[in-house]
């Protein structure tokens, strides 16, 4: 069936009318290299200037602070990689938490294979590192900590500002991964002390394949990719123009109308959580209650499993997500998930719908309407429910 | 990703439900990994003369519930211990690679009910001597 | 001045109006993560998978052999560096020639910085590398030999197969950098024994930031972005769908009309040949006279030097580029130019036409013209020509 | 890249060509780094009547060339000497750093002619005492 209500913004947006219109012209009349040195090319390097300005503004970065990279995962990987390899005189222990997208535990890990140590941070019930932990985790081999700004499973926002300071008094760099938070959140890189952040275009309503690694001045960092001089000789490859073009026309829209967009999101996400709790038991809301992100609802269903879940609601036209092990292949269900310490059997039944621009009302009522038909139906088949309910 | 087949026994699995006073009961699997399925058997002359499920789980793990329910209703036990993962399996038009270890629950399920048939009523069946409903498919 | 004649397909082509066609859908309606279960995220995922396939069968590939990649540069960075830090048990010791792309060869200098030596094999008069000589260089200790495809500056193609012939019975991984040769040459990796293959889509008419590393089954070679389950896990990150659906419809275009876009372009390059060296003394042309792109004709003018030539081109409306050592800001002119033995006087004088699927015979006419002129003006001001002349 | 002064001088170069019986001729630069510029001066009563270039070199060193003769013509000898590059980079709205040398090379043209000059004319200029034409402004 044909999505008629797509709750999974989290997962990626459509490029807005506004941004595609701004891409366009770079695929076609104005193709040239932005390397290259007569007026095509030049005008290209131009709109890369430009965009990397406009983004540094919202940011308060410098604009020579922004990298464009192919997306989040890229950025996550070069800000962890390549930190460890330049500073490895320094030390070979890194801090993270378990919570963290695979794009930065999955790079922790292959550290690890080559002589890293890390340390990943535990988290309470609500998705939350615990400060005193992280300031006790801390050694004089410690290079590098990297903390997300916003989960993107359960939408915590953490004390990225508190995180920073601890991190700058004891000498260690910060990388934060924002891909969640950039568009929802505002953001000042000095004033939350990050030396380096990840950020990445479709889920703010811009293209997929482009994103970029604030890197503050000083950082001491290895090339992502050897090659050209582009990127100030840290990124190497002709540069994605209409990418990089809409990506900055996303982040424009997006903080140009953030307090509107957040206060509508908040309101919309609210009225969801609240029915979905009024009208079904046996539901728990994963995440912190209030520092979470505007469009993040995600719960879990007691007695059913979420890819039945999710199937069923794919075929009333609803697009949304799980954390559940089925869903992914694996056995187990998501890290996240296990992190905040829920049993097996409960985070099995996940369910992630967030929320977004194109939201409304309407869809919100739709969707609890469906579910509270689906999650009957399959709890009448759950040996689970049956259990519980004494049936 | 679900064959048709699959996507039709997920959407109207057939024979949901419980038997009351059942011959034969079987549960497999645990809910840490997701899936149990329970099987309701009545058996009348050797016959499987109706069967019912419960299952929680992912979309195959219903889809080949149903399909074993289908399986072995109408059959004698002789012929419902021949239902093997491989034939739901095949008979759902394949599952992903992924999803194979559901095919087994569902054969477990079956022959879980069936032990649970014979020791109430103290028939050894040859097939199920080695046969331990406890034991986890997932092999993990 | 706005660009009238474009001859400088070589650095990047603009998008064909069949390949945007493709690729705006994926950026509107059918915006779905390929990840994602329900239907409009499986419809990105059997997008990609067709697209994998189409450029599989291009090439005489296995789809599952094709990973998408942010282009051509990430591609060889990833093969290099991969292959080297996952075979480094088995030797440290990697080949490859002086006229590489920057992607390759700094590559393997930032190798070289931990721990891995590599041989640069000369090339003759024409860009060729020897064979012999390759020989020669293979060791006990050699994992890895990358020798590029067609030569972007002066557009000399390799004996690729009998190089991939030497590199399987000494049991070396052959890697090439076919970012050029894609779209200009039949291709079949098997025939032509290779292990690896760096592609860009934005050479063939396609978008920016997207490209592949073609990588035979059984290679061993790391992850190159950790993160997600895409690209079987060796390269994660949300794939940009709407670049690898234009990346396909491109090469798609460009291998259906192979041999009339060859016959085409060495018609109208050979006329460009012909008429800039009998209407302008002491010109040579660089490269091999037949083993060369079918787009490509590169020049080196003596007694005047690149830059200026370039600006007067662009003042013209002329699209082209040059390996002087002024368009890139260094002193030294291209490394390619010098690999061939180009004194470094007469390399200064460089200017690379590349012609494409637009180029007409009138913009063949329009540049010889206008190059004449400028050529002329350019050496009644210069102290060389002035030499020469005997003036 | 270049600003619009630059590109005006080099599109329309200022005082091209040669000038036969000049008083003093200066070559300086060299054709492996890409750039080589040749004055030469008229001079009568120390002062420089007519000046000529001839450049090998990109636009900036073509364009430093032409503002450079604007700069001393008309002037003493003295006045000519305190022609700077950094004098000759700003009359030009500045220039990439990576273009800086070129306006050195033009300094030195200057000299080297005025040095020429002096030679000839077996006159000593105080300012040219430690001053090599030969001397490389790449430092590479
Ligand atoms: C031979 C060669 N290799 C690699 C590249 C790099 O490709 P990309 O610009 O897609 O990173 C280019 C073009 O810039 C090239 O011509
Ligand atoms: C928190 C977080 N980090 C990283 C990523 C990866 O970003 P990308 O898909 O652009 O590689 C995502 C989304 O997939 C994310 O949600």
């Amino acid at each position: 069936m044909a999505t008629k209500v797509y709750m999974d913004y989290a997962a990626t947006t459509p490029v807005k009318k506004e941004v595609l219109d701004s891409m366009i012209p770079y695929y076609t009349e104005k193709y040239g290299n932005p390397s290259s040195v007569y007026s095509l090319g030049r005008e290209s390097r131009k709109t890369i200037d430009e965009s990397r300005e406009k983004i540094a503004n919202i940011l308060g970065a410098n604009p020579k602070e922004i990298y464009f990279t192919s997306g989040g995962s890229e950025a996550d990987n070069w800000a962890i990689k390549a930190v460890a390899m330049a500073n490895k005189d320094k030390g070979n222990h890194i801090i993270t938490s378990k919570i963290e997208h695979h794009a930065v535990l999955h790079t922790c890990e292959y550290l690890e294979k080559h002589g890293f140590e890390v340390t990943y941070l535990d988290v309470d019930e609500y998705g939350m590192v615990d400060l005193e932990q992280l300031k006790k985790s801390i050694t004089d081999k410690t290079i590098l900590i990297s903390i997300m700004f916003a989960n993107n499973e359960i939408g915590t926002i953490q004390p990225i500002k508190e995180i920073g300071q601890i991190a700058r008094e004891k000498g260690v760099y910060f990388h934060t991964d924002a891909v969640q938070a950039v568009g929802n959140v505002k953001i000042d890189v000095n004033e939350l002390n990050i030396d380096m952040m990840s950020m990445s275009a479709h889920k703010i309503y811009g293209p997929k394949g482009i994103g970029a690694l604030y890197i503050k001045k000083g950082v001491k960092i290895d090339p992502h990719i050897h090659g050209g001089a582009q990127e100030r000789k840290r990124r190497a490859g002709t540069e994605n123009v209409a990418g990089i073009v809409g990506f900055a026309k996303a982040m424009e829209l997006a903080y140009e109308n953030l307090e509107e967009h957040i206060s509508k999101l908040t309101k919309l996400r609210d009225k969801l959580i609240n029915d979905v709790k009024n009208k079904i038991d046996y539901v728990r809301l994963n995440g912190h209650p209030e520092k979470r992100l505007p469009g993040n609802a995600s719960f879990c269903i007691e007695f059913i499993e979420g890819e039945a879940l999710l199937l069923n609601l794919d075929m009333a036209g609803i697009a949304a997500s799980s954390g559940s092990a089925c869903t992914s292949g694996s056995l187990d269900p998501s890290h996240v998930l296990m992190a905040i310490g829920l049993p097996h059997e409960i985070a099995h039944g996940s369910l992630r719908l967030t929320l977004g621009d194109f939201t409304t009302e309407k869809d919100v009522d739709y969707v609890v309407e469906k579910l509270v038909e689906i999650v009957d139906r399959l709890r009448q088949m759950s040996p689970l429910y049956e259990k519980v309910k004494g049936v | 990703m679900y064959s048709e087949k699959v996507m039709d026994h997920f959407t109207n699995p057939r024979n949901v439900g419980e038997i009351k006073n059942a011959d034969g009961i079987g549960e497999v699997g645990n809910p840490k990994c997701g899936d149990i399925m329970k099987m309701y058997l009545k058996i009348e002359d050797g016959v499987i003369t109706d069967v019912k499920f419960k299952t929680f789980g992912c979309g195959a793990a219903i889809a080949t519930s149903s399909m074993a329910t289908e399986l072995v209703k109408g059959k004698t036990i002789e012929e419902a211990l021949k239902v093997t993962n491989k034939r739901v399996a095949e008979e759902l038009g394949g599952l992903p690679s992924a999803k194979l270890h559901c095919s087994l629950l569902a054969e477990q399920a079956i022959k879980a009910a069936l032990l649970d048939y014979a020791k109430k009523n103290n028939i050894e069946i040859e097939e199920l001597k080695d046969f331990d409903p406890n034991e986890d498919p997932h092999h993990h």
